[in-house]
């Protein structure tokens, strides 16, 4: 198990990863490249919580099978549902 | 009364028949093989004993790969003969060489509506040896514009505009020809009335009607 | 004949059918009769005391070892397993509801800017508030496995009041501000589905939140011990599930 | 032989095999409540013209019949006695989580109550097709609070079903007895791991999604009443379900099958590997095909002819778990009792379900079929066919089992009879009525639709009072008091070998050597266990 300074550490980068979607959304700059930023970071975000604080580093890739398929999932919903959409009707 | 069949009609048909017939020859294989198997392999005396398997695994996996094989040919070759279908239904002539009827479905009728303005409620009338785009939509619930005759369905949802488009067969002697179009989508408690018919008229007869139609709605619009 | 009812007496249980009437009695309350709410409330609340109660004593715990077949997760137990599987009933369902979200937003064509509608500092604060709240629940867990009880109690109370302030700031701050200013539920596809999916989520931290409570009272019963911490770990993993959650609406809902 | 009756037992009781029995009984009681729906709707329809339901009591019957066989009766018939069955075929003591398991129950329970109990409010209940269609199903065009309460019942039933999802795979993966491998894991074991995995990823999004249509109902949002949500967005939602729900209703039959076939022909299963590999491929699949129920809707062409292709691609190896289990027959030792005859029965059903969905599969075929008595036809040759005979089986062939009692057997193939032909005579005239929409209420005489309507309410009165009987007979030989020996079929699956019937606990040092069936795979090394093993899930 990781100690506690990892977890601190982890935290500050959370938070700082926070701040930085904040001020990427006022930067100038393409809307397409923020929105893709962004969601970049939140996912990062997501993944570190899952890796760390839920520690599915520590509890092998196996566990992290359900995780993902559920993530696979949604996005097979999200793919063919984005296909469905029709625009200016 | 014979009316002719709609050109889509027998190409749907065809396509119908065939895969038919394969469905049906092999359900035949299937179930010919179980009933054989169930009376010639009945249990007599003496059987007590539990078979683990017969005959080598490979054996098994090489047969279980050839049934994918033969299946996976006859889908194919469905689905490739299903594509000369595909145009007639979805991709319709371009508008310029079609008359482009807008359907708007409410509950519980369709209502018509002609490029000149015309409109039309539970009758459609079309000209015969043409290609008819119908622009369905709706504007309560989803409803079904479904002309079996002519094995063609799209469902009208209010906020969409779908398209489908059919070929009107020549008159073959008959003063008209009359389909029925119906609602194949659940509506509500008048969901079972919902219907249209469809009259596919000689093209000079559907001028005249269209015409007296016009003036007959200016009139009204007039007076 | 006897002997077969002794033997399962001891597992033998009210609660699940008591759970299960009072969930039927709230939806009758949601779709019929509203005061019904209160009565299913009130009979889930019992049915829920009856059962922490009972976990608390550890009444259910079963101690013997059965040699069992363990491939492919060896080093996983069951209690746990399960709890992954419901999360990822819960990513679905979160997942679903965002696809819908993404769904009426990219149709609609024309969105009202985020910035103007929601307050990016609150959205900014409550977004620390939870990350803070998933430290100190992972620091539970980490004091609880030195077998450091006091720690455990200490990190528990500030997840809790972490939590409590991260629902203040949205249903006490940000919610009356945007209803009083139009964005109400029924305004339109915007609201709607900020206010669907940020309350199915806030939902989730109150249920974190009696979790949590759950835990804190069984941690000061002395319920735990460096090798016996389950329910910290599980329910752990449950409040850090919600904390991915909101690591997503947040840029959703309040940046993009 | 339960013991002396004791309602607090009942009421109180985590074990599995309580609860399996608490399952299938109740599953049987909403069965015979959707069954005599399903008569009214057969008695409405035998004439044009007729006047006894009026449309909106049939609209009503037509969509509880619908939510209740689907998913009130099929899905939890199969959990039921995977209940009983799964913990005894593994060698487990009970389910992973045991109250966890009670509460499924119970919740399951009370959405059913909760739906049935619609029809009683005034304005009666949801009028809109099993599918609950969008707008239909919005306050503006169902304004009755039963439509409502039927949508929350749904979503409360979605919540019972993932709670015995994470049962179910937790403890098929965590409890399985020294020597229970993955290769000697029986096979009904394995259909139901594959059904509940297959919940897990389905009902969440129908649980989304009745979420935002409560919440349109009862707050006012506009998810479904505005066209940029609207019928589009619930189809996805709906149908993303909705598929795979089929396949989570017909799984438990076919590992019913195979545990029928095996037994009465005396035979291991065809191919155990191959079985389990299209099993998995078929689990897989099934997630990737939900939009050919979207054929007729408009959307992108090309989208639709790529859910075409998955389409077919599942049905390749969907044929081969048929043509597995019809080749296990093969040099058997065939004994025909009435499971097996059940079983046989639900072969043929599968099969011509099966290739008239396939027909459905091209999009061009479909556009004919889309909303009309086609449809409904093929998935009740799937569904009435296929998974409620199979599931029949499972319930004649486990009877001796869970009641230490044997049904008659003559009497068994007598209602055999009598429900296949009734069947057959009931749902074959259907394939005709290309033409006839479904859930229409009446129909006029010029349509032509009369003569195989009349034929088809024929069938149901033999089929309906069919499947009641054989369900008399199982009651009727609980009732008599002459207990049968405890394995009467000389099975050799793990669930038989513990000579324990009824609700004896079974004993926990599980010995497979004595089950012939499962012994194919390899001896394991012998672990030790560092699982701490601490009851319930909190």
């Amino acid at each position: 198990m990781p100690g506690i300074k990892l977890y601190i550490g982890i935290w500050l980068g959370l938070v700082i990863a926070t701040v930085m979607e904040v001020v990427v959304r006022s930067l100038p700059g393409g809307a397409s490249l923020i929105v893709l930023v962004i969601s970049l970071i939140a996912s990062a975000k997501a993944v570190v919580i899952a890796l760390y604080y839920q520690h599915l580093r520590y509890d092998g890739i196996r566990l992290s099978a359900l995780p993902i398929a559920a993530v696979i999932g949604i996005v097979f919903l999200a793919v063919s549902a984005a296909m469905t959409i029709t625009m200016g009707m | 009364m014979s009316q002719p069949i709609p050109p889509s009609a027998i190409d749907w048909n065809n396509l119908f028949n065939l895969a038919a017939s394969i469905a049906i020859i092999a359900t035949a294989i299937v179930m010919a093989a179980m009933v054989y198997f169930v009376i010639k392999y009945r249990q007599k005396k003496g059987h007590t004993k539990f078979i683990q398997k017969i005959g080598p695994s490979k054996s098994r996996a090489r047969d279980a790969l050839i049934f994918a094989a033969i299946s996976i040919i006859l889908l194919l070759s469905l689905t490739i003969a299903s594509y000369r279908l595909t145009p007639n239904a979805r991709f319709p002539p371009p508008v310029s060489e079609s008359l482009v009827v807008k359907v708007t479905a409410y509950q519980w009728a369709f209502r018509f509506d002609y490029p000149n303005g015309v409109n039309t409620t539970g009758i459609c009338y079309v000209p015969a040896n043409k290609s008819i785009i119908f622009n369905v939509t709706s504007i309560d619930v989803m409803h079904g514009f479904g002309l079996t005759d002519f094995r063609v369905k799209i469902e009208a949802i209010p906020g969409r505009y779908n398209v489908i488009g059919i070929t009107t067969p020549s008159l073959d002697g008959n003063s008209e020809l009359n389909y029925t179009i119906r609602c194949y989508e659940y509506c509500g408690v008048g969901h079972m009335d919902m219907a249209a018919s469809l009259f596919v008229l000689d093209p000079t007869a559907f001028n005249t009607w269209l015409n007296n139609q016009t003036t007959i709605n200016a009139t009204a619009a007039g007076g | 004949m006897k002997e077969d009812v002794q033997t399962e007496e001891n597992k033998s249980s009210f609660v699940p059918l008591i759970i299960a009437a009072g969930v039927a009695v709230l939806l009758l309350g949601l779709a019929i009769y509203i005061p019904l709410i209160v009565a299913g409330l009130v009979i889930i609340t019992a049915a829920l005391f009856k059962l922490f109660k009972d976990g608390a004593s550890e009444k259910y715990a079963e101690r013997k070892q059965i040699e069992e077949e363990k491939y492919p997760l060896e080093s996983v137990s069951k209690e746990k397993l399960g709890l992954w599987i419901f999360l990822a009933s819960e990513i679905l369902i979160f997942g679903s509801l965002i696809t819908a979200y993404l769904y009426v937003r990219i149709s609609s064509g024309s969105w009202p800017v985020a910035t103007q509608t929601h307050n990016v500092i609150l959205g900014m604060t409550n977004t620390i508030i939870l990350l803070t709240s998933s430290l100190t629940m992972i620091l539970g867990l980490y004091s609880i496995r030195l077998g450091n009880v006091k720690g455990l109690k200490i990190c528990l109370g500030s997840t809790f009041a972490l939590g409590l302030a991260f629902l203040g700031i949205k249903l006490g701050i940000e919610w009356p501000a945007l209803i009083s200013s139009g964005f109400t539920i029924n305004s339109g596809l915007p609201a709607s589905s900020y206010f669907v999916l940020t309350g199915l989520h806030a939902v989730h931290v109150a249920v974190g939140l009696v979790a949590v409570g759950y835990l804190m009272f069984r941690a000061s019963m002395g319920g735990f011990t460096s090798s016996k911490h389950v329910a910290v770990e599980n329910i752990g993993l449950y409040w850090h599930f919600v904390d991915i959650v909101w690591m997503f609406l947040f840029p959703l809902f309040y940046l993009i | 032989m339960y013991g002396e009756f004791s309602i607090k037992e009942w009421l109180t009781t985590t074990n599995h095999k309580r609860v399996g029995i608490l399952y299938i009984v109740t599953a049987v009681f909403f069965l015979i409540v959707a069954g005599s729906f399903g008569m009214l709707m057969r008695t409405q329809l035998a004439t044009p013209n007729e006047n006894f339901l009026n449309p909106f009591t049939y609209g009503q019957i037509v969509t509880l019949h619908g939510l209740l066989m689907i998913l009130w009766v099929l899905t939890p018939l199969g959990a039921g006695l995977a209940n009983y069955i799964v913990p005894l075929q593994i060698g487990a003591k009970d389910l992973a989580f045991p109250r966890l398991n009670a509460t499924s129950y119970w919740t399951y329970l009370f959405s059913g109550l909760l739906l049935v109990g619609t029809v009683f409010l005034p304005g009666g209940g949801a009028n809109t097709g099993w599918t609950l269609y969008a707008p239909l199903n919005t306050i503006q065009f169902s304004p009755q609070s039963g439509a409502t309460l039927a949508a929350l019942a749904l979503a409360l039933f979605a919540v019972s079903v993932t709670m015995s999802s994470i049962n179910f795979i937790t403890t098929i993966v965590k409890h399985r007895a020294k020597g229970i491998t993955w290769t000697r894991l029986p096979v009904f074991t394995w259909s139901i791991l594959m059904t509940m995995a297959l919940a897990l990823f389905a009902f969440p999004p129908l649980a989304s999604g009745l979420l935002l249509l409560t919440t349109d109902r009862i707050l006012g949002t506009v998810f479904f009443s505005s066209t940029q949500g609207g019928s589009i967005l619930w189809e996805e939602l709906f149908w993303f379900f909705g598929h795979p729900e089929v396949y989570i209703v017909v799984f438990p039959a076919l590992g019913i099958i195979a545990e029928v076939f095996m037994t009465f022909a005396k035979k291991q299963l065809f191919a155990k590997k191959i079985f389990i590999i299209e099993f998995a491929a078929v689990t897989f699949l099934s997630l990737g095909v939900w939009m050919h129920h979207m054929f007729t809707t408009g959307v992108d062409y090309n989208t639709l002819q790529v859910f075409s292709f998955t389409t077919l691609a599942i049905s390749v190896p969907f044929e081969g778990l048929v043509l597995g289990l019809v080749l296990t027959l093969y040099k058997g030792h065939i004994k025909l009792t009435a499971p097996m005859l059940y079983c046989l029965a639900a072969i043929f059903t599968v099969t011509l379900g099966g290739v008239t969905g396939v027909l459905q599969a091209f999009p061009v075929l479909d556009y004919a079929f889309n909303g009309s008595y086609w449809i409904v036809g093929h998935f009740h040759y799937v569904m009435a066919g296929t998974t409620l005979f199979a599931l029949i089986a499972g319930l004649y062939y486990w009877w001796p089992k869970m009641t230490k009692r044997k049904y008659n057997e003559t009497f068994a193939k007598i209602t055999f009879a009598f429900s296949f032909i009734g069947f057959n005579v009931l749902y074959f005239p259907y394939f005709f009525l290309v033409d006839m929409p479904r859930r229409i209420s009446t129909y006029t005489a010029s349509t032509g639709w009369a003569s195989l309507n009349f034929d088809s309410t024929v069938g149901a009165f033999v089929f309906g009072p069919a499947i009641l009987l054989t369900l008399l007979n199982l009651i009727l030989s609980y009732r008599k008091n002459d207990a049968c020996e405890s394995n009467p079929w000389e099975a050799k699956e793990m669930e038989w070998t513990g000579n324990y019937s009824g609700l004896t606990p079974e004993p926990q040092n599980v010995d497979i050597t004595n089950a012939e069936r499962i012994v194919t795979g390899s001896q394991s090394v012998p672990e030790k266990s560092e699982i701490p093993n601490n009851g319930d899930l909190i």
